[in-house]
């Protein structure tokens, strides 16, 4: 198996099988969740503006008063690289060429210097991140070996994309293909561990915010 | 004299492939039988099986090299040809189509040169008498047939001690071990030196002119194409800069026209006059070297689009038993007409050996019932040969230059007919002598000299509909496969510089469910079908052969040179499916 | 598994919901609720982090209700719930979780803890593993009548002095009143003045209510201890003295957890919603004063902050009421900074001021160095606040810290200084 | 420690004009010797004087003394070279200069004739050669 | 003083005195004794023209055919001065057992010292019967020129690597020179057909310095094949500007833009293509609008489709469909599974009492 060979099988089965393990874990996982139903709250609701679930779905996105102040790493570092990752997926020329064949969408694309200097922005989050999972009592505490693999499983695909564009370390061909089998690895552990936030979150928050709702509290 | 045995050539040189000719010959060595075997297999037919049809033309083009580009073309052609068919009004632009004809006539006009000088010229050249040569005199003889500047005593001599150094340095390289002095050659000193120089000069010619190939295709040999048009967009009239940025530009345009000045400068000063000076000392080659007597064009070069055939410059049509006053049509989807027998090839038919198949319901299963090599002789009463023999309705076939000549002759082209006459009047021969290996020879010459000379009213074409502001050279239209028909197949023609050239293609749901290539060098080099009529080859040697010394094979090389064989193109078009059992029933 | 580790498995088995399964594949172990929760804030003992608390649940969940869980369980793969580990969770549950729900605000994935917590404690409750505390108080209100085990005599009596202070007549068991009136133990122990208030209020606004004798008690225990069967007993009471005298409201006394018991958990807990409406005194007494029937005859001048009770605020959605109804009243009210929905707790709510465990108190005094702080950075010597729990636990704190703040209930407050 | 730690010194300035390293007049002894063998086996040598450590005063003090000959050939080959008999006959001075004029390299050829000037057999038959052609080529003229 | 160096000289219009004077000058340069000037003269002008021998396996010529395109060195060049062609089926005269003998004649003088040059990869199916030259399976030739070769050059990438004849599904159990000869170092110059100066540059190479240049690990010469088309692509500015040509003849395409997204395989590809161009100069695939097929690269008719960008899925999704029927059906498998546990769970529900809360003895 050489370079070429192994980013053919990245390239082609290798997407086959991560996309589907990726579908079929979200599917299997957010209908094993959903299922579960609630009872219906038989309280009688109270009005209030601007509380319902889907205003907590993008309210909950900001900081609540004074929280920024407590553990500016905490949001300042999510804030950087989830949005860093955004940027790189999808506006980065490569990935919406993909997107485009997976899904006919397409839109303009970024130039690949920004978004050079964006991953390198997100990496440096990460690292943040990582440094204050490792220091933080309450992070440390709460850490399992899954964050230590998911954090490892998401900084991959972004450092051997960098790497790879920047031709540094290994040849293209070889970079490219590790980049695209990390970015595999990171679709098909989704579903199946806290990564699933990225879909269970807008649930979550959603519950939240509805129940609090129902009692007039916009949250 | 030479007493009745068995003659084996092998391998045939100066040509490309693997060929390999046995023959036998009676009490005076004339053949009595003749077998030609390709011994080089590829399978590139079950290589392209599950493939991206538009990804087709790359494979396909790598079936040769020499003619480097008219598989591609083929491909291409069968693509957008299954797609015309599926999708009435489907086409390609008119710049894209000119840009082929250049590109094919660039082709012919080159590989004939070529195949000419460095292919066949040692055949009937005698590299060693012309060290004899008095170099005056070859200026004299040279400066008597053109106006070729090159052709001063000084240019002679110099060319002449170059090959004599070379000679007496015992390295002969390429010209060691040849047939020099053999009483077949008939060449005189200077005649031989004179085409010695010009094999010199052809090289660097050649050299010069595939610079046509490298604009619009972006490299030669094997140029680039694309189904719908040609990839090289034209970048004159880009606005906001950036007009220089492609290899179409001024520039670009500017070398396609030196190149096409240069290809007619030499036809005309160099090539015909060596054809008819070596012709003139050869007439006796006139009487042999043709047995079948049928011959078929696809036709090509197309003025308003592949499927108007009135409109291409070689007309399409069947010749049969000589007669030249009659062109047979041919309908290509008959199941009767264009059928590939496999009697004596090493493949197995699933209903059978006996019957023939229509490419389209073409489908071959490797069966190498020859000997395990290293052998001595083919068994050719059984199968002996990876080719195939095409048959158009169950008659053996000759395709190529003495086929399109004999085709526009006969369809009465003004400037084939004046020719042929011009020809025939300086060597002092009947029409009947284009029957032979001299005619298809001297076919090929004229051949190139029409092509050469209709490139530049394509070029001229061309640049008028860059003027009027029409640089479209790609259709886009149904570039995606989701666009097209579940099922669809097509049939890409081409006349390619060594014949009837067809590539049948069957696409299912966006892939090649079969590939089939029927090539000009199987028509010609392929084996006897199951009625034993022999193929183009093995009834040209059978016609009117003499060895003088079945050691010395010359009289089977000039002939079977005379056809310019390609066996890559004929051998590895048949794909072997070696262990695995593929077959693919059409429904 | 013994008999008490199944039924706790059963429990949870019973109220494990989408919600909770949601929440738990969404957290993302960010530590952001621990900055959250006072225990954690002014401890910094990252075992006092909310999700950490729910931590068995979370387990439980995975192994009962994942395909992936429950094979990883056949397997042998999984770590199943002992008894130990939930005697080692209750001070985790009581002692440090006061139900005040500001990490469920603060989850940036928007996990409702507090909602897990209260459901965990179903599971904890029927384990046995419960703080003595609030376990006697539940048996008390359960077997009694009220948390502080007092029967209706007593209540009569103390009705009788507040009728003999105010002059007003407090109607018991009076069918077809408006209101159905309330009261916590606490407040008939401890702060008697509120129901004069209440009285003088009632008749001020020429609003019936009425008490009733067998349905006085507002608390239930049973939430705080987290079994829901022996809060519907309790409930059940409220709801059906309510429908026997056919009053059209039910009035939530000042005190937390018995506004969250009635107004929002009742009518889940017995499965049908009220024939009345519930109303908390300040909403009442806000809509009073909208009316402008609540007219002040003079302001209370000292400068004073207002601490909003978590179960009455945040977690159950009187926000407006008491912000209008301090400014009515006082002159000098200094508005802090996390107040309202961000409020923090006293850190006695959801049952942990009844845990008098040496360690549990210790902790509840470290808890108050929020407020403490909160107090110390306004300036001021007066704290508002309207739930008697509330008044319990600071009362305790101050004296622990030796501050002489003075505590004030909002509607006593109002009631001095009505107009006649 | 250093060089000149050693007690040995060499006086390097000889007596007699400046700038002479006292190597060249041994040179003189040597030619002759080369002379002889020339005489009795009629062998042909030479000394290769750049690979000498000569000074420029070296040089032009054994030319002097080597005087000049009756014949001076300039040859044209890749720049200039000039082969001088010496005033003793058999003794050459050969200096070969590049295109732009600088010596490259200087020897004593010691023989009857330098072997550069000689013609070789090779040259001498293309010379025919070229001969032959004139002549048919005046015939050709001619009738 | 004869031979061919001075022939060649002579015709470069070097005379034989200009030659004899640079020895000399050489010699004393080198601090060696004037005779050995006239010595290195006579060894440099008598040096036989090594002998070269080409064979043709599973080919299609085109390499041959790209030789005769090379203008400096050209063909006629390296014949006359460089090499002695002493095999090359497509241009030797001779034929038949001539040709055979011509071979095994050369092979024999210059044993251990011939180049030999292989074109076309080797199959081994059927036991070589896929293509025999003279009744001899190829690979038995390639065994038998191999062992005389002082060192063999695979010409194009179905010598180096396998080529066309071992793309997927390889029917003729195509292999590549490396997989065969062993025992021999091996200048692999790959490309579909290789550039023309880049065969004849490392064959010159060779002869001239006589020794073989640096190679990478795939056996290419870094001169020609050290870094790839992409970085060396006139276009990679609008790379990375993301100014990409959508189709072959839309505005982008015509102004040059960059061709990633019409499948070009330059960033994976290592060849020369980029800087020495094709045929003299003149242009080159990317110049003239085409992708780059990456055809130096082993397996590249396997790496995709050539119009299908190295960002793109290389062979549409298969599985999604399937996967997600499974993961929906896991799901409410595992929903009905829940929803039952969960029912179960209370319908044996026994009322909490008081007892319950008491600490299990």
């Amino acid at each position: 198996m050489n370079e070429l060979q192994l980013l053919t099988w990245a390239r082609g089965p290798g997407l086959d099988i991560a996309v589907g393990i990726f579908v079929l874990g979200v599917l299997w996982r957010l209908i094993e969740i959903y299922t579960l139903g609630r009872k219906k709250d038989l309280a009688a609701p109270r009005r209030a503006a601007g509380a319902s679930g889907l205003h907590t779905v993008f309210r909950r996105s900001l900081a609540p008063p004074g929280m920024l102040k407590r553990s500016p790493v905490s949001y300042i570092g999510g804030y950087t690289f989830h949005i860093g990752l955004a940027i790189i997926v999808f506006l980065g020329a490569p990935h919406i060429l993909l997107i485009s064949n997976l899904t006919g969408l397409s839109w303009p694309a970024l130039p690949a210097q920004l978004i050079d200097l964006v991953a390198v922005v997100t990496m440096a989050a990460m690292l943040v991140m990582l440094f204050d999972r490792i220091t933080k009592p309450a992070k440390r505490f709460l850490s399992t070996f899954e964050d230590w693999f998911t954090w490892t499983v998401t900084f991959l695909p972004v450092l051997t994309g960098w790497l790879a564009v920047q031709h540094l370390l290994l040849p293209y061909t070889t970079m490219l293909a590790l980049h695209i089998l990390s970015a595999e690895i990171l679709l098909i552990v989704l579903p199946f561990t806290k990564l699933f936030h990225a879909f269970t979150l807008f649930g979550s928050r959603w519950y939240n915010g509805s129940a609090n709702a129902r009692k007039g509290v916009p949250v | 004299m030479a007493t009745a045995q068995r003659i084996v050539v092998d391998p045939i040189t100066r040509i490309e492939g693997h060929l390999r000719i046995e023959a036998e010959t009676d009490a005076d060595g004339r053949i009595t039988q003749a077998y030609s075997a390709g011994t080089m297999v590829r399978g590139i037919e079950i290589i392209l099986r599950g493939r991206d049809p538009r990804d087709a033309w790359a494979f396909a083009q790598r079936i040769c090299g020499v003619c480097t580009l008219v598989h591609g073309i083929a491909s291409v052609r069968s693509v957008e040809d299954a797609l015309h068919r599926a999708i009435p009004g489907y086409s390609i632009p008119v710049n894209a189509e000119l840009i082929r004809n250049l590109m094919i006539a660039a082709q012919y006009v080159h590989d004939h040169v070529m195949h000419f000088y460095h292919l066949h010229a040692l055949d009937w050249v005698d590299v060693v008498s012309a060290l004899k040569a008095d170099p005056k005199a070859t200026s004299t003889l040279a400066q008597s047939l053109s106006g070729y500047p090159r052709s001063s005593p000084g240019y002679f001599a110099d060319v002449q001690k170059k090959v004599k150094t070379f000679v007496e340095q015992g390295q002969l390289g390429v010209f060691a071990n040849a047939y020099w002095g053999h009483p077949a050659y008939k060449l005189p000193p200077e005649a031989n030196l004179m085409a010695l120089a010009h094999y010199l000069d052809a090289l660097a010619w050649q050299r010069d002119v595939v610079k046509l190939h490298a604009i619009f295709g972006g490299k030669n040999p094997h140029p680039n194409f694309v189904v719908g048009g040609v990839p090289s967009a034209i970048s004159v009239h880009t606005r906001g800069g950036g007009q220089a940025t492609t290899a179409l530009n001024m520039v670009g345009l500017q070398t396609v026209q030196n190149v096409i000045t240069r290809m007619r400068e030499f036809v005309d000063q160099v090539y015909v006059p060596d054809t008819l000076a070596i012709a003139g000392f050869y007439k006796d080659w006139a009487g042999r070297g043709e047995g079948l007597g049928n011959f078929l064009s696809f036709g090509d070069l197309p003025a308003k689009g592949f499927w108007d055939t009135d409109s291409y410059l070689i007309p399409r049509g069947v010749i049969l038993g000589r007669d030249l006053s009659t062109i047979h049509p041919i309908n290509l989807d008959a199941d009767s007409e264009i059928q590939e027998f496999v009697s004596h090839s090493w493949y197995k038919y699933s209903q059978g050996d006996e019957h023939g198949l229509h490419p389209f319901k073409g489908e071959t299963e490797l069966n190498y019932t020859g000997p395990k090599p290293p052998y001595q002789h083919l068994d050719v009463e059984q199968k002996y040969s990876w080719m195939k023999s095409p048959r158009w309705q169950g008659r053996s076939m000759e395709v190529g230059p003495l086929a399109r000549v004999l085709m526009l002759y006969a369809s009465g082209n003004e400037q084939a007919k004046e020719l042929v006459g011009m020809t025939l009047k300086t060597l002092d021969l009947p029409v009947d002598a284009l029957f032979s290996t001299l005619g298809r020879t001297a076919a090929r010459t004229l051949e190139s000299k029409i092509l050469a000379d209709a490139m530049q009213g394509w070029f001229d074409q061309l640049m008028a509909n860059i003027k009027a502001g029409d640089v479209r050279t790609f259709n886009d239209q149904h570039w995606d496969p989701s666009t097209w028909p579940t099922h669809m197949q097509g049939v890409g023609l081409m006349e390619a510089p060594r014949g009837g050239l067809s590539h049948w293609i069957v696409v299912d749901d966006g892939k090649i469910s079969n590939y089939q290539a029927v090539v000009p060098s199987t028509w010609n080099a392929g084996p006897r079908d199951k009625l034993g009529q022999p193929g183009a080859y093995e009834a040209a040697l059978q016609d009117n052969h003499v060895m003088h010394d079945p050691k010395q094979p010359i009289e089977i090389l000039r002939t079977i040179h005379s056809f310019d064989p390609c066996i890559a193109c004929a051998v590895h078009v048949t794909d072997p499916d070696g262990e695995e059992l593929v077959q693919v029933r059409i429904k | 598994m013994s008999a008490s580790l199944n039924k706790v498995t059963q429990t949870l088995k019973e109220v494990i919901d989408a919600p909770i399964a949601s929440y738990f594949e969404s957290c993302v172990h960010c530590g952001l609720c621990a900055e959250a929760c006072l225990f954690y804030t002014e401890t910094g003992d990252p075992k006092y982090t909310p999700i950490h608390k729910v931590e068995p649940l979370r387990r439980v969940y995975e192994q009962e209700y994942t395909l992936l869980g429950r094979l990883m369980k056949m397997v042998g793969l999984s770590k199943p719930i002992t008894d130990d580990e939930l005697e080692q969770w209750q001070e985790l549950v009581y002692d440090s979780c006061t139900m005040c729900g500001r990490c469920s605000l603060v989850c940036p994935v928007g996990n409702d803890i507090v909602y897990m917590i209260r459901k965990f404690r179903e599971g904890m409750a029927v384990s046995g593993h419960v703080p003595d505390g609030i376990r006697s108080a539940t048996r008390r209100t359960v077997e009694i009548g009220g948390p502080m085990g007092l029967k209706w005599p007593a209540v009569a009596n103390v009705l009788k002095h507040a009728e003999e202070n105010t002059g007003l007549t407090i109607p018991v068991d009076k069918e077809g009143a408006d209101y159905l009136v309330l009261l916590s133990s606490m407040e008939i122990v401890n702060y008697p003045e509120y129901i004069e208030a209440l009285a003088k209020v009632f008749h001020k606004a020429g609003i019936s209510f009425t008490l009733a004798s067998d349905a006085f008690e507002a608390t239930n225990a049973g939430i705080q201890i987290g079994a829901s069967d022996i809060a519907r007993v309790i409930v059940s009471r409220i709801v059906d003295a309510a429908e026997r005298l056919k009053v059209k409201y039910v009035l939530s006394p000042e005190c937390g957890h018995a506004y969250m018991a009635i107004r929002w958990e009742g009518p889940n807990l017995i499965g049908r919603p009220y024939g009345f409406k519930v109303v908390h005194v300040l909403e009442l007494l806000d809509q009073l004063r909208q009316e402008g029937l609540l007219k002040m005859k003079d302001t209370f001048k000292d400068p004073l902050i207002l601490h909003d009770p978590c179960q009455i605020v945040r977690r159950g959605g009187v926000l407006q009421a008491p912000d209008a109804l301090i400014r009515q009243v006082a002159e000098n009210y200094i508005p802090i900074a996390d107040q309202q929905k961000w409020n923090w707790c006293c850190g006695g709510g959801g049952g942990a001021s009844a845990i008098h465990t040496e360690e549990a108190e210790a902790l509840r005094a470290r808890a108050f160095g929020v407020k403490k702080r909160q107090i110390e950075a306004a300036g001021v010597g007066t704290v508002v606040t309207f739930c008697a729990n509330c008044r319990i636990t600071m009362e305790e704190a101050l004296d622990h810290y030796e501050m002489n703040t003075k505590l004030i209930g909002l509607t006593e407050l109002l009631a001095e200084h009505l107009e006649d | 420690m250093t060089l000149d730690v050693i007690p040995i010194h060499v006086a390097n300035q000889p007596p007699g004009e400046p700038g002479l390293s006292g190597n060249a007049p041994p040179l003189l002894r040597e030619v002759a010797e080369q002379v002889r063998r020339l005489l009795e086996s009629g062998e042909p040598s030479a000394i290769d004087l750049s690979a000498l450590p000569l000074t420029s005063a070296d040089l032009d003090w054994l030319q002097e003394k080597l005087g000049a000959g009756e014949i001076a050939v300039t040859l044209q080959a890749g720049g200039e070279s000039t082969l001088d008999e010496t005033a003793c006959p058999g003794v050459w001075w050969v200096t070969h200069r590049n295109e732009q004029g600088a010596v490259t390299s200087q020897f004593i050829e010691v023989a009857f004739v330098p072997e550069l000037v000689k013609a070789h057999p090779e040259d001498v038959a293309i010379g025919l050669e070229t001969l032959a052609f004139m002549i048919s080529d005046h015939q050709g003229d001619a009738d | 003083m004869q031979g061919p160096l001075i022939d060649t000289l002579a015709r470069q219009g070097v005379s034989r005195r200009t030659f004899l004077k640079y020895c000399a000058t050489l010699a004393s340069m080198m601090a060696l004794p004037p005779a050995a000037g006239r010595a290195m003269a006579e060894a440099m002008a008598a040096a036989r023209r090594p002998s070269v021998i080409w064979l043709p396996f599973q080919e299609c010529t085109g390499c041959t055919e790209s030789f005769t395109r090379s203008h400096s060195p050209t063909l006629e060049g390296m014949i006359f001065d460089m090499i002695s062609l002493d095999y090359q089926e497509t241009l030797m005269a001779a034929a038949g057992h001539q040709a055979e003998e011509a071979r095994h004649t050369a092979m024999r003088d210059n044993a251990g010292k011939y180049l030999l040059i292989v074109d076309g990869s080797i199959p081994l199916g059927v036991d070589g019967a896929y293509s025999c030259i003279g009744g001899r399976s190829n690979v038995d030739l390639l065994q038998e020129a191999a062992a005389g070769a002082a060192a063999v050059i695979a010409v194009g990438t179905c010598a180096a690597y396998g080529g066309i004849p071992k793309a997927n599904p390889n029917p003729t159990g195509a292999v590549s020179v490396s997989d065969i000869v062993k025992d021999k170092p091996i200048v692999n110059i790959p490309g579909c057909p290789p550039i023309p100066v880049v065969m004849t540059g490392v064959l010159a190479h060779y002869l001239t310095f006589g020794s073989l240049p640096e190679l990478d690990d795939k056996g290419r010469p870094k001169a020609f094949f050290g870094e790839t088309i992409h970085d060396r692509c006139y276009r990679r500015p609008f790379y990375d500007q993301g100014k990409f040509a959508k189709t072959f003849d839309d505005e982008g395409a015509r102004r040059g833009w960059c061709l990633f997204e019409l499948g070009c395989k330059g960033p994976v590809t290592y060849n020369a293509c980029a800087t020495v161009k094709w045929n003299g100069g003149t242009s080159w695939p990317v110049e003239s609008g085409h992708g780059c097929l990456g055809c130096s690269e082993p397996d590249f008719w396997d790496a995709g489709g050539f119009y299908k960008a190295l960002s793109v899925p290389a062979d549409p999704l298969g599985f999604t469909a399937a996967a997600a029927m499974v993961g929906a059906g896991a799901g409410v498998a595992g929903g009905f599974a829940n929803r039952a546990k969960k029912s179960t769970a209370k319908k044996t529900h026994e009322p909490v009492t008081l007892d319950d809360l008491e600490v299990p003895k």
